[in-house]
């Protein structure tokens, strides 16, 4: 049997899993049963669970979200795609102001809505201001909503089972370069709301999660050599979050790293920090250092795009700024393909 | 109906109960208890009258903020209503939801909120979620105001209802105004909403509240169709408050509607209409009408007693429901 | 329009022109320069083709991500398109929108966006703050395809325009397609989107883009319509896309769209057709064509050239222009 | 001549001020020329100003923020205004994937939307849990757009005149209790971005705007009891933000405390806190605090809404116990009316 998966893979497989764990389970987004399945990650599902169960919709981004909602409270639970975080903005009254809020608001009389927004975040071949945002920031601001956004394609496969059966809504967030990484994949439960310590280490901690991570962990093997020691922790869980483990960590390692996948004005990790900051007197080494995007619209030539984002290389320097090290050498895996930064493989589509 | 004594009377005692407990909160409203904003339903009541008789407790229901009388329709419970706006424990959303958030499931009523539109879509999934069992035969009532017809997602839901061919019933309850701007401000002069919808695809009638007979008529067509045939329906019916938008007042000294329309509805009000039929075609004493007075101030009595005496919330109700377990 | 011989001829030139243009980017595609989405307008050309004969540098227009065609029937600059694309500097957006963001207000070409139907308010928008200057006598083009239909800000825009008498004049091209679905996925079967938005109380028309006078006459009638009146207009075109959705290639190999449709649109294609029609009337000759393929292909080699051999925008760029001085 | 003004009518004036200035300028928002005038700030302007430059409009958030932008583009400033921030869910697709793009993502080669977006937070006579949010931190988030919100009359008639005449998209926060607050108003041109020193102070800075700078300077006279002197900050404008007057005053104070008018997980305060943290090394005498609103939706029932929103008592508190003491008298100033707490005057009405 096969034992490598590739993200996409490890998507489709969990929606395969919950949708037979649950008869009720419908699941539904733009282009979900054509010919691209959304990545790949929908592919023939239409096929195996009947049209009824797995379907195309209109542009109505909005209502199909409270659609969604209201179907989840009348039993049915739901999977609802986005091609791209960005469309998702078109639903932010429902997403705020109804399935955040639906238990809570009338008192726990109800349930709150059990639904699962999965959103692909776009990037390179010019996608754009418009289609490489990533709002997790935002939503992991509104209190009643949970967001996660895995690296790896077990991760991505637990946690979309979890997501999906987590009696709350979900946002499930994808990076659309992961879409291609393979993994091996165990079902295990994974809690909402936990971080992972994926690499003990002794003199920096370093939080990032989905494509960030994947650059921390390709910057990771060039460090030792400055005795430099990384505690990685993955942040899968971005709302609600941990955090016991991270302080922990950081009261050990007294440095921090937060690598973010958007724009870090009043952000994701700026959230992150200020928690921590205000819990425990942590006798920094140095400055705590977050590392995100530019505060910009990402530009769609690719000539200049390639400044607009964290990578591993920046990733690299920061780390050793950190460390007060100005002395070093730029690994060649590190350095950036002049052509080809904005691809994560060469053969890669428009879309 | 008019024809029906038995289900007139009923109509008539729905109708003049729900007149009577918003009046009631109208009246003490002033004593500065029932914190939050109220949106009565006086003047609207006819049609929630007509609803009330036929229950279905697997009908569902969602609506926005003026909602009293569509949870009352779903024969939800008074106390918990007026517990809910005293902002108590007891309140049929443990008070955390006021006037405006209000809910029953065990009725099928599932949900009103405040966002004008925001809960079309959330019927439209019900329905759906509906009709993915085949053997459904029920339904789920849609409540919207003519200022909701206003909203994009409004239409969205409109074409996916049509498309997927879901069995809810829109009630589109058209007072002529949006708060204080009247329908000629807001939507294309000579618009007809119902006919407008009706070119999503989707059967549609309409009917103005204060004909008596065709209201019911209309409502019970659209109510069996589907029913039966599990298909989206909308219905307008032209209606009037008598309040202001939002509060316990009579608010027509600003001026802002014109003399005529008030006119019309004073002399057209429902409820007095088919009071004074009843009498007339004597399905109804003038005693009997005390009864169901005095019946029915009992109980809003027994309500406001209710909800005075409930135990308010408490900061440890702070942090509960946020997330389901 | 067939009958006038200049005009023909200028329309054809026009959808030949658009039609090589995009079939250069997608030719050259391959060579993985033009690092962006693109979504190309083969198969669409006539109406743009027609389109340009009306230009008025004081008409505006604004357009989603399948822009090519409707900004160059702003006449707007060939050579800052495929620099644009090619991400250089001296692209019409400087490089920073690529295909999906385009603008050239020196010719009234307002901007075109990637999220399906957010700018058909921007363009309802432009109209609103021509109306305020009572002498105007132009209007603003929305483009916008068949799955913008079912978005909500596209009916809450037609409230809007129709209730404010504003210029401006929506062309729905209607491929049939939203990427790969078709549709009866999406709307309602025997839907016609002009008559659903006739209802709204706007006038609408609707022709099938090979139909080649039909088209000229119904968009010319809708454009002199807007232009005098200065009141809203909708026209439905029907048309069909030979390419795939987003990209360079041919996609029928997918099998999603319907052999009678694809045969249909085949024998049917508006710029073969009028290229046959005005061979028979004498119109044209195939020398004449030839010249006509001869100095486009020219410009196209030159405006590539352009787009080449421009300087891309440097690491300073990326900071500029968040703000407005 | 009046000298003082309430801040609705600041707001007032701001408006005839700009639309006087700009013969061009337009201005609509549901309820806009009713009887109520949005609170009293916009009541008769429409008779003013005529039917066309001043309108009611449909329930249609999403469309006219839309139309707000292209009016804008061809010529005519626009102010938008919602008598509820919560409304204005529904046109984040406009405000964030347009208006705060629109001259970035077209490389420079048009102009930014110069339109202003009022929004007013309910708060208190059971506004409840979808009418009393304020989503200050979540445009803050979004590069292109400016945030202001301002606590008087003053600098709410500057700063809306400055947000009207700025050529970008401005949100402009008012708080529904201030309203009514009363203060001179003297013209100045406030340049956004900026923070305002509202008092030098020694040992402590703190930041504030809106209600909760309010609360702040209720709290202050009782203050120098303990030794206390606050440096108190007006962070009128949110976004951009000029962070180094902040610096510098903590720098001074190594005590720092920010009032946040909206829940704090991943929020404007915590933003500005990482950013502060990752730039200097300050020497906090104690942890930086953070005070808002609980990280819940807002009940509605005024029992136990009392507990939910930050106000004078809980930031008192919170202050002494930043200095570490605990033995105090709570001012009866400061100690809640038990009735109406959810009022910022007795007569306040349902709306
Ligand atoms: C999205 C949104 N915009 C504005 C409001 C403010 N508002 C509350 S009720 C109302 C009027 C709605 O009119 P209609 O739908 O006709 O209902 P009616 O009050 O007449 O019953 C408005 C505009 C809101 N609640 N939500
Ligand atoms: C709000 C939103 N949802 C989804 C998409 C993805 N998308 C891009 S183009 C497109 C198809 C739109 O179809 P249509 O309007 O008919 O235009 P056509 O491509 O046929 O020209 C879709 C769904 C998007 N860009 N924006
Ligand atoms: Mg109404
Ligand atoms: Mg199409």
């Amino acid at each position: 049997m096969k034992n490598k998966f590739t993200f996409a893979e490890a998507i489709k497989k969990a929606i395969i899993y919950s949708m037979k764990k649950d008869p009720k389970m419908i699941s539904y987004g733009l282009g979900i049963d054509d010919p691209k399945g959304i990545f790949g990650t929908t592919t023939n599902l239409h096929k195996i669970f009947g049209e009824r169960r797995v379907f195309d919709v209109p542009t109505s981004e909005n209502a199909l979200t409270g659609i969604a909602i209201g179907s989840s409270i009348a039993g049915s639970r739901v999977l609802f795609s986005h091609q791209r975080f960005d469309f998702s903005l078109l639903s932010f009254d429902q997403l705020i102001n109804n399935a955040a809020k639906w238990n809570y608001m009338f008192g726990g009389k109800t349930k709150s809505p059990s639904i699962t927004i999965r959103v692909v975040v776009g990037k390179g071949w010019g996608q754009g201001p418009t289609h490489s945002q990533n709002f997790q920031s935002l939503l992991a601001h509104i209190p009643g909503l949970k967001v996660v956004s895995p690296a790896f394609p077990e991760d991505a496969y637990n946690l979309l089972i979890d997501s999906i059966f987590d009696p709350n809504p979900v946002i499930f967030i994808e990076h659309r370069w992961l879409h291609g990484v393979s993994g091996g994949i165990k079902r295990n439960k994974i809690s909402l709301g936990d971080v992972h310590l994926k690499q003990r280490g002794k003199n920096i901690t370093i939080l990032g999660n989905s494509i960030g991570l994947l650059n921390v962990i390709k910057v990771n093997r060039f460090l030792e050599k400055y005795k430099i020691y990384p505690e990685i922790i993955d942040c899968y869980s971005i709302s609600p979050i941990n955090l016991s483990k991270i302080v922990k960590s950081v009261k050990k390692t007294k440095r921090l790293l937060i690598v973010d996948n958007s724009n870090t004005f009043c952000s994701f990790s700026s959230g992150v920090l200020a928690e921590l900051v205000q819990m425990k007197k942590i006798n920094f080494k140095s400055n705590p250092v977050i590392i995100g995007n530019k505060n910009i619209p990402s530009p769609t030539s690719h000539y200049i795009s390639k400044f607009f984002y964290q990578d591993s290389l920046s990733i690299f320097k920061r780390i050793l700024k950190t460390f007060g090290i100005s002395n070093y050498e730029i690994p060649t895996e590190l350095k950036k393909n002049k052509y080809y930064h904005d691809v994560p493989i060469e053969k890669f589509g428009p879309f | 109906m008019l024809r029906n004594k038995k289900l007139s009377k009923r109509i008539y005692f729905n109708s003049l109960r729900i007149r009577m407990i918003e009046l009631e909160i109208s009246k003490r409203y002033h004593e500065q208890k029932m914190r939050c904003p109220v949106h009565l339903s006086v003047g609207q009541e006819f049609l929630p009258g007509i609803i009330e008789t036929f229950f279905d407790k697997n009908d569902k229901s969602v609506s926005g903020h003026r909602a009293h009388a569509h949870y009352l329709s779903k024969k939800c419970s008074l106390k918990k209503l007026i517990a809910e706006i005293y902002g108590k424990k007891t309140g049929c959303s443990g008070g955390i939801g006021g006037s405006m958030h209000l809910i029953d499931k065990s009725k099928g009523f599932y949900g009103s909120t405040a966002i004008v539109g925001n809960t079309i879509p959330i019927g439209a999934g019900i329905s759906l979620s509906m009709s993915l069992n085949k053997t459904n035969k029920n339904l789920t009532y849609i409540f919207l105001g003519d200022g909701a017809v206003e909203t994009g997602i409004f239409f969205e839901t409109l074409n996916f209802v049509v498309l997927k061919k879901l069995p809810c019933l829109f009630i589109c309850e058209n007072n002529s105004f949006s708060v204080y701007s009247e329908l000629r401000k807001r939507q294309p002069k000579n618009r007809k909403i119902s006919k407008l919808v009706s070119s999503f695809g989707i059967k549609t009638d309409s009917a103005n509240t204060t004909h008596l007979n065709d209201t019911f008529k209309k409502f019970s067509k659209a109510y069996n169709y589907v029913k039966k045939k599990q298909m989206p329906y909308f219905v307008e019916f032209h209606t009037s408050r008598k309040l202001e938008h939002c509060g316990p007042n009579y608010d027509d000294d600003l001026n802002y509607r014109d003399k005529n329309f008030l006119n019309y509805w004073k002399k057209n009000d429902p409820v007095e209409k088919l009071e004074k039929t009843l009498l007339k075609k004597k399905y109804l004493s003038k005693t009997e009408i005390l009864s169901f007075k005095s019946k029915i101030q009992g109980e809003i009595i027994r309500s406001f007693n209710y909800a005075e005496n409930s135990k308010p919330p408490k900061f440890e109700d702070l942090n509960q429901n946020l997330f389901s377990k």
